[in-house]
């Protein structure tokens, strides 16, 4: 296969260098290959959030009719660098009645799961940086302790609008965290493995040569991937669901008291999440690296995980392009009265359509349960026939 | 004709029925759909009788039964079905046609009742339970119809149900019929255990038939007498006759259909109908075999101690009856005990042995007494309701086609001959007491009834139609249309039929009796005949004798007024069996409900008290004895409870603590051990 | 079909808890559908019942305790499926008949509960245990819902069945220690050799005859239930007679006749005797009653005691023809039915008439005929229904049980006849003074039946109709168990 | 097995748990029983057992933690301080502790190394739970449910 | 060397004793919890540790007891802590020494 070198050329690579330590003790040679692949992993995403910050800006500002950062480098492209040494350069101040400690930890405890997240998705074929078996649980299970980190900010700072920020930052993805798992079960369910390789093998196929088998084209998998990344919105805190942080509210939310290089850090952990859960997105419903037509195979798996994941961050920019942000009780109300349900019909659809075999009834079936559970619920919740009370559960 | 009615026979009453409910269900103001209906109901009935009756035309002796189970239980099954013979056609074409005539005359009549849908309505239901009766082959579904007449006869005479004495009649009805029918229903079941079937023609194996009838045996006498009851309380025979005058209290069409074509019929019918039953047991005389005895009994002198019940019974009633009847004011009341007089005559008839005869009485007893009954509808309804025949009088100008069509009637009943159908079936009565074996007095106490009946009658249209106007006379007017054509017809048919049953081409009886009828003019000329015209000249005469100047105060109540008074009091029946069968009743109700109150429960309160008692006393000692000692244990146990509870600090710390500590103990008994 | 009886046992038993759950407003509601559930069951079983078969069905058998011969084992024959079906149907009606409260409905779903659990057990242990648990519950109901004198009438009843119960035990027990077995099937294989010596047997009988006679009630046992019936509530009436009296009567059959056939025929002639009692002097007494609720409840003892001389006849004569026998058995089964039907229904428009009125003595009421025809047309459809007019189910069976019991004890049925009459008088009394003569001032303003009564009584009103014309479904049910029964005690 | 690893790891999680319970501030010791937790994930990694481990550190660090934390903040209004004062609890513990100790050097049988073992994979573990343990999988399920609504309905407001 | 199972148990005796500490020795609510948090894991390392030195492991029985132990601990720890917010509303303090209207 032609294409095949330059598909695996990452990996060869890293096949080369581990191979002037043949004859070393193993631990080396596990100690280098993680390293390896750890640098390369932190650097391309470094990378990747340097030109992200300032394609947002660019792409917000398109959107708001403006042109956006263009007076550093060629289109304005060393913004970022202009931005990273003012914020290395900015005084680090800490409130005189802050939590020390906790303040300090914040940042740091908000950007290691991320990065920790981002090990587990296969970037291209052979291109897991650590495949575990169990890779999804880990996902989630180091996803989980951001929440703490958030909270931590928020106490450390001994900030009240911190405190607002981080409880709310904390209920709403506790919220949505459960949409988020139960949106991923039917593929695990359908795959029978945590593993993200074997998710991403399961949806190699492809049906008349066109269709690729991924699970985003079956009912249950669309519902579940809006559902996923609708979640995915509000764990990374982006709008719509940027409540935690609205800066006509509370200032910055539990980044308040920041600023500086732990400011930046905060910034990166967020854009970290949302690649962590984009390329997750990507694994779960998009066929990860897999081409979308039989034909296109012969381009580098890694180009199509990157260009699926390039698709989806727009998509993020383009939302916060266009949605106001939404009310704090809406949110909540909209994760337990409408996202839990949906994402229960959707593992039940799942249930249906494999146990049709996969067929084309299955699909129409479990059309049928999603649609009709989305109209009933659509229904329910018609926010037209009775406002709510405003509860503000947090603003006491 | 191959094809065969019979199976279809369970139409005829179920016109009616299905009419009945039909008009049930309707709304209540829909008063000319639901005298429609009915009258539709009838017709039905009507054209399938007749079809039916000419079926039956076709052999002498027909006889078509359809048996078929009702339900099976254990490992039996319970078999009922339809007949049709000769006696079923006749009663079935006497019924629908009577009943036709009289549903027309209601429609006139009841005009303005609030009721008068759910008057149809029962009145269709009175017919098809009397239709019932009359096709059933199985003695349990007569009994079933039986019952149904008896109802629908307690809801017709209790139709005027806001009059509390229509509503004692309809109570008293139902009562003494049942009282009678437990008698029938105590001899079905003898029946039904020593024959094993209740089904009465069934190829040989029915209960009427020979092999059923010799399995009886002796115990036919007392299953006959058993059944019997059933017919003297239906049959208004005494002493259970006394229901039938009250039941005038229901409006006049309920009266002329129960008085002619339905209930009282069913009582001679039963007998009838049963009649091997009656002619088995005790002395057999004459040779004859009772199975296929049927009704060709004309001059068969068999003398059964049942028959000889029946004969006596229906003597003692007819006399009775028309000496009431003499006594009597209310024109209904008269024609009601005439009505109980007339059907003694018939049981006297079927107990003599003629019973085609008593069956073309009874016929012919439908069509004259419905007449008779429908024109004193007339006659009260062109006086505003009023009964009393003393307040009537000179209607004669007033109401002329009621008058003739009562005359005819009247004549009828008395057995003016020639012309009338009443009179060659009475005269053949006489003739069958006349060659009873049995005994000679029942022919003369007959020929008596029959001097009677014309006195009574006479007694009643100088009354009515003669004599001086009165208050309820003045207003008189002649009834409508629609009341006066069923008059018309009934006595136009009430001569007619006096053709078919002359002794000189006794056609019906001949058929009745399953044998070619033959002209013969000879046989209307008979001493005997002669007799019996005499008689009723007799009679009539004696009535235009005492009669002829009707006053308030009665002749013969003048003569006799003690006599009178006993007559007019219905010879104190009612008050005898007030004093004695219905007080004691009263008592033993009273009683049983006192020794439930007070003796049955009472043992139970003792044993209750004793038992009590002995709880007292376990009580006293508790409290004296045990309880103290058990006081001053829970007492200590209080006290040291109190130091103890010391240690529940309420503190979970300390609770841990202990548990801890526990674990230490743990570790210290492990290490002890080893 | 495994497990069909224990769910229909544990239906109404879950019923009871989620109605002790419910709202209050909603606790009939539920009860119903509990009902309906158990119904369905009961139609399945019907279903699934092989009518054609001989003994006993869908048997359910585990061990409980092994050391009491005691085991769980249920099963349904003609007569068992008879009761279950005529308990499936009797309890909504019940409940639809007046406005309970929780705790009303509650307890009813457990009483029904029992008497499934009592018409299908198959061993003493477990028949007792359902025995007793119906006493509770109705015992409850009297005392907590019933009208005036209700502790005394509660407390009556209590102590009265309680007691019969408590002889039945101890004879049974006894019966145990002898053979070591509680199985009916077992005892009833012994019983026909002799299940004891004379005199111990003769006080099982006694013990075991009380204790069913109380349920039933027989005279002189029957004091308990007029009071009983008129201080219940008109569901719990309904309930007490049309259901919980065919208990005695099914113990009867299920235990005494089998057991102790030679006793029983000879005290047979003295039964005969009490059961005529029964008849007579309850329609008497009856007679002699001016509240409505009094004068059915003497009429329910008049009426159990045609199925009672029914019984006694087939084992007072020996050696006669099978066909009385059964005649009389299937007329017993039948009646059981009927009786629960129609005298369900009776008190039901008592409790009609009771709630428009406020009163139910035969003087307070009057021409309600002119008022509220259809309800007296309907009620009157009852009342000729339990009087045995043909053409209504109550004819159909008294038949079969006069027929039987004429040809094996002539005498005794001929004096029990007298019990129709009078039952006939007292019928017409009734409806004499409710429907006819004039309007009673009280009753003016006496509404009509309600399209949901209506509702409510037409099933009742069409099954007395299709009973009495056309029977032959109900006798399916258990003509095979009537020829086996025969058997048994021939 | 890699005694180095087990050394830190225990350092560690006995440092973490040491400062959960003496920690002053309760959300300091909040935050350092998080450290024992991953402390403790560590070992059930180092033991084999991944899927436990992930799971500790699902459920301790993304949930309980969480839920402590919260309860803090909730309930923070009063002092923050919290010395530890009881000396009696820490004799208790101390000797617990020395008995355990006792105990453990008393069992000679206890000093073995580690056998080889097959790597523990989730769907090994998923069979099992789906077929041996169902029933009890099914109890916790249930008693999640019962624990969730319990606790919903402790924290809910009473109505006014 | 290689850690044996000793080390194991040392470590956890010393965990469940730390946990002990905490639960007896601090006077608020979350602490005896999270006292009583750290028993548990301390027992589920036991069990995990007794798992993984079995002379022959087969079914993976003490993991198993792990993962429902962890479960159950989270369903214990959700109670607990509403209990303590429910204490907390009502009494308005988490102090476990005034909270003993259960004395005897």
């Amino acid at each position: 296969m032609p294409g095949e070198f330059l598909d695996q050329i990452f990996v060869g690579a890293k096949r080369y260098i581990l191979s002037f330590f043949v004859g070393a003790p193993e631990w080396l040679v596990r100690l280098v290959s993680s390293l390896i692949t750890i640098l390369v992993l932190i650097h391309v995403f470094l990378g990747l959030f340097a030109l992200m910050s300032v394609l947002e800006r660019k792409i917000l500002a398109r959107i708001q009719n403006r042109l956006g950062p263009n007076r550093v480098g060629p289109f304005g492209l060393l913004q970022p660098v202009a931005d990273g040494i003012k914020m290395l350069i900015k005084e680090d101040i800490v409130p005189a009645r802050a939590d020390k400690v906790v303040h300090f930890l914040a940042p740091i405890m908000v950007a290691a799961p991320t990065i920790l997240a981002l090990g587990v998705i296969p970037y291209g074929r052979n291109m897991t940086p650590f495949a575990i078996d169990g890779g999804i649980l880990f996902f989630f299970a180091v996803g989980s302790a951001t929440e703490l980190a958030v909270f931590m900010a928020g106490w450390g700072s001994n900030n009240k609008f911190s405190m607002l920020g981080a409880m709310r930052a904390i209920a709403q993805m506790v919220s949505y965290e459960l949409p988020l798992i139960l949106s991923v079960l039917p593929v695990v369910m359908i795959v029978g493995s945590l593993s993200p390789d074997a998710i991403v093998a399961a949806q190699s196929g492809y049906s008349l040569g066109v269709i690729p088998h991924w699970f985003v084209v079956t009912p249950w998998g669309a519902a579940g991937f809006l559902l996923f990344f609708v979640s995915g919105l509000v764990e990374s805190n982006r709008t719509p669901f940027d409540v935690p942080e609205g800066e006509s509210e509370i200032v910055a939310g539990h980044m308040t008291e920041y600023s500086g290089f732990k400011y930046a850090t905060f910034f990166l952990a967020e854009y970290f999440g949302m690649f962590a859960i984009s390329g997750l997105a990507v694994t779960l419903f998009l066929g990860g690296w897999n081409a979308p037509f039989a034909p296109l195979r012969f381009i580098p798996s890694y180009v199509w995980f990157f260009a699926k994941l390039s698709t989806l961050l727009f998509v993020f920019i383009w939302i916060r392009g266009t949605l106001p942000r939404m009310r704090v009780d809406h949110v909540m109300n909209f994760a337990w009265k409408f996202m839990l349900p949906m994402a229960f019909a959707c593992v039940l659809a799942a249930a249906v359509w494999h146990y049709q075999a996969r067929r084309l009834a299955g699909w129409l079936w479990s059309l049928v349960i999603v649609v009709a559970v989305y109209f009933v619920l659509s229904r329910l919740l018609d926010a037209r026939k009775k406002f709510a009370p405003r509860t503000y559960r947090f603003a006491e | 004709m191959t094809f065969s009615l019979v199976p279809s026979l369970w139409l005829i009453p179920a016109a009616p029925l299905v009419v009945s409910l039909l008009i049930l269900s309707l709304k209540k103001s829909r008063h000319s759909a639901s005298a429609m209906l009915a009258i539709f109901g009838q017709l039905v009935a009507l054209g399938f009788s007749a079809a039916a009756f000419l079926q039956t035309l076709a052999t002498p002796g027909f006889r078509v039964v359809h048996n078929f189970t009702w339900f099976s239980f254990g490992e039996q099954s319970l078999r009922i079905g339809w007949v049709l013979d000769p006696l079923t056609a006749a009663m079935l074409i006497m019924i629908t046609f009577v009943a036709l005539w009289i549903f027309v005359f209601s429609v006139g009549y009841m005009a303005g009742d609030e009721h008068f849908a759910r008057f149809f309505a029962y009145l269709s239901f009175f017919t098809a339970a009397m239709l019932g009766v009359v096709i059933a082959n199985s003695l349990l579904l007569l009994f079933v119809c039986w019952e149904l007449v008896g109802i629908a006869s307690y809801l017709l005479i209790g139709f005027w149900i806001h009059k509390p004495s229509a509503a004692a009649a309809a109570k008293k009805a139902f009562i003494t019929t049942r009282i009678g029918d437990l008698g029938f229903f105590v001899g079905l079941l003898w029946l039904y255990g020593s024959s094993g079937t209740l089904l009465f023609y069934e190829e040989g194996r029915g209960c009427l038939e020979s092999a059923a009838l010799l399995a009886i045996g002796p115990s036919a006498t007392a299953i006959a007498l058993l059944i019997f009851c059933g017919a003297v309380s239906k049959s208004g025979q005494f002493p259970l006759h006394v229901w039938l005058p009250d039941a005038m209290e229901g409006p006049t069409p309920v009266s002329a259909l129960i008085h002619a074509a339905t209930m009282v019929a069913a009582g001679v019918f039963l007998v009838a109908r049963v009649y091997p039953l009656f002619s088995m047991g005790g002395v057999v005389a004459g040779g004859v075999d009772p199975g296929h005895a049927g009704l060709s009994a004309a001059g068969y002198n068999g003398v059964t101690p049942s028959l000889t019940v029946v004969v006596w019974v229906g003597v003692i009633t007819a006399l009775m009856a028309s000496l009431i009847a003499l006594a009597q004011w209310d024109i209904k009341r008269i024609l009601a005990y005439s009505t109980v007089s007339q059907l003694g005559l018939m049981m006297v008839s079927l107990g003599v042995g003629g019973v085609a005869v008593g069956v073309m009485h009874l016929l012919a007893h439908g069509f004259f007494k419905a007449l008779l009954f429908l024109g004193a509808g007339s006659v009260i309804h062109s006086c505003q309701h009023e009964q009393d025949i003393r307040r009537m009088g000179g209607l004669r100008g007033m109401i002329p086609i009621t008058l003739i069509t009562y005359a005819v009637g009247m004549m009828a009943l008395s057995g003016v001959p020639l012309f009338f159908a009443g009179a060659w079936t009475k005269e053949e009565i006489l003739q069958a007491t006349a060659h009873w074996p049995g005994s000679r007095v029942p022919h003369y106490l007959m020929m008596a009834g029959v001097v009677l009946t014309a006195l009574y009658m006479t007694r009643q249209m100088i009354y009515v139609f003669f004599g001086r106007r009165h208050a309820a006379s003045e207003r008189a007017h002649e009834s409508p249309r629609v009341m006066t054509l069923p008059l018309i017809v009934l006595a136009f048919c009430t001569i007619a039929l006096s053709l078919l049953l002359t002794p000189a081409w006794p056609w019906l009886h001949e058929y009745l009796s399953g044998a070619r009828a033959h002209f013969e003019t000879a046989r209307l000329i008979q001493p005997a005949l002669l007799v019996s015209f005499a008689l009723v000249a007799a009679g009539i005469g004696l009535g235009i004798l005492i009669y002829r100047n009707p006053t308030e105060r009665d002749p013969l109540e003048a003569a006799q007024p003690a006599l009178f008074r006993f007559l007019e009091n219905r010879m104190w029946l009612d008050e005898i069996y007030a004093r004695t069968v219905i007080a004691f009743s009263r008592m033993a109700a009273r009683l049983s409900d006192w020794m439930d109150r007070h003796v049955w429960d009472g043992l139970v309160r003792t044993v209750g008290g004793i038992a009590r008692l002995f709880g007292d006393l376990n009580k006293g000692a508790d409290e004296r004895g045990i309880n103290a000692a058990v006081d001053e244990t829970t007492f200590g146990a209080r006290d040291l409870g109190r130091v103890i509870s010391a240690a529940h600090s309420g503190q979970v710390q300390t609770y841990l603590g202990a548990v801890g500590v526990g674990m230490l103990a743990l570790l210290l008994l492990y290490a002890w051990l080893g | 079909m495994v497990g069909m009886i224990t769910a229909l046992i544990l239906v109404p038993l879950v019923g009871a808890l989620c109605v002790s759950a419910a709202r209050p407003r909603q606790a009939r509601g539920v009860a119903l559908g509990f009902n309906a559930l158990s119904a369905i069951i009961a139609f399945t079983l019907w279903r699934n019942f092989d009518s054609s078969a001989a003994g006993l069905q869908l048997i359910e058998r585990y061990a409980w305790i092994p050391a009491l011969g005691a085991e769980y084992l249920v099963g349904i024959d003609g007569l068992s499926l008879l009761l279950v079906l005529l308990t499936s149907l009797l309890f909504p009606f019940a409940l639809l008949a007046q406005q309970g409260s929780r705790g009303l409905c509650a307890l009813m779903l457990v009483m029904q509960s029992a008497l499934y659990g009592t018409f299908t057990a198959q061993n003493f242990v477990l028949w007792f245990l359902f025995y007793e648990m119906s006493l509770i519950p109705s015992f409850l109901l009297i005392k907590l819902w019933g009208g005036e004198k209700r502790a005394h009438a509660a407390t009556k009843f209590f102590l009265y069945t309680f007691l019969g119960s408590v002889a039945m035990l101890l004879a049974f027990l006894g019966l145990y220690f002898v053979h070591g077995t509680f199985d009916f099937a077992r005892l009833a294989e012994l019983g026909k050799t002799g299940l004891l010596t004379s005199n111990i047997s003769w006080l099982a009988f006694a013990g075991i005859f009380v204790g069913l006679a109380v349920k039933v009630p027989l005279f002189p046992f029957h004091t308990w239930l007029p009071d009983a019936y008129e201080t219940a509530p008109t569901g719990v009436a309904m309930v007490l007679t049309g259901t919980l009296s065919k208990m005695g009567v099914y113990g009867f059959v299920r235990l005494l006749l089998p057991l102790f056939p030679s006793e029983m025929r000879v005290v047979g002639p003295w039964l005969l005797g009490l059961a005529v009692c029964s008849i007579i002097f309850a329609s008497l007494a009856a007679w002699a009653q001016t509240d409505l609720k009094r004068i059915v409840a003497y009429l329910s003892i008049n009426h159990l005691g045609y199925c009672m001389l029914g019984l006694f006849a087939i084992t007072a004569r020996t050696a006669e023809p099978m066909v009385e026998t059964q005649a009389a058995l299937s007329g017993v089964f039948m009646q059981i039915f009927n009786h629960g039907i129609t005298a369900a229904t009776l008190f039901y428009y008592v409790g009609l008439l009771e709630q428009r009125r406020g009163a139910r003595g035969l003087d307070d009421f009057g021409g309600l005929m002119q008022r509220a025809p259809l309800l007296c047309g309907w009620m009157s459809i009852a009342m000729f229904s339990s009087l045995g007019l043909p053409g209504l189910n109550g004819f159909v069976g008294e038949f079969l049980i006069f027929k039987g019991s004429f040809a094996l004890a002539a005498s005794f049925t001929a004096v029990a006849v007298l019990g129709l009459l009078i039952t006939a008088i007292v019928f017409l009394r009734a409806m004499q003074a409710l429907f006819s003569g004039p309007l009673a001032g009280s009753c003016s303003a006496f509404p009509e039946l309600r399209p949901k009564e209506k509702l409510v009584l037409l099933p009742a009103t069409l099954l007395m109709f299709a009973i009495g014309i056309a029977p032959q479904f109900i006798f399916n049910i258990f003509n095979t168990t009537v020829v086996q029964m025969a058997q048994l005690f021939a | 097995m890699n005694t180095a690893a087990f050394l830190f790891i225990a350092i560690l999680t006995l440092a973490g748990a040491l400062a959960a319970a003496v920690l002053p501030r309760l959300i300091h010791a909040a935050l350092c029983l998080v450290g024992a937790f991953l402390g403790l994930a560590g070992f059930y990694f180092l033991l084999g057992a991944e899927f436990v481990g992930l799971v500790q550190v699902f459920v301790y660090v993304g949930a309980v933690a969480v839920l402590i934390v919260f309860t803090i903040l909730l309930t923070r209004r009063e002092r923050e301080k919290d010395h530890a004062s009881d000396w009696g609890g820490a004799v208790v513990a101390l000797a617990v502790f020395v008995g355990l100790l006792w105990a453990i050097f008393q069992t000679p049988a206890l000093a073995v190394a580690a056998p080889g073992i097959e790597p523990l994979t989730v769907r090994a573990i998923g069979e099992v739970l789906m077929t041996d343990y169902v029933w009890p999988l099914q109890c916790v399920g249930v008693v999640l449910t019962a624990a969730l609504i319990g606790a919903l309905v402790l924290v809910m407001e009473e109505k006014r | 060397m290689t850690p044996t199972l000793q080390l194991f148990l040392l470590v956890s005796a010393a965990l469940f004793c730390i946990g002990l500490l905490a639960a007896l020795s601090r006077r608020h609510a979350i602490f005896i919890l999270i006292g009583i948090e750290l028993m548990l894991a301390a027992a589920n390392l036991n069990f995990v540790a007794f798992w993984r030195f079995d002379p022959q492991p087969q079914a993976p029985t003490g993991v198993m007891v792990a993962i429902f132990a962890i479960a159950i601990a989270a369903a214990e720890a959700a109670v607990g802590l509403a209990l303590v917010i429910a204490v907390y509303r009502h009494y308005r303090t988490t102090n476990v020494d005034q909270l003993d209207q259960l004395k005897g």
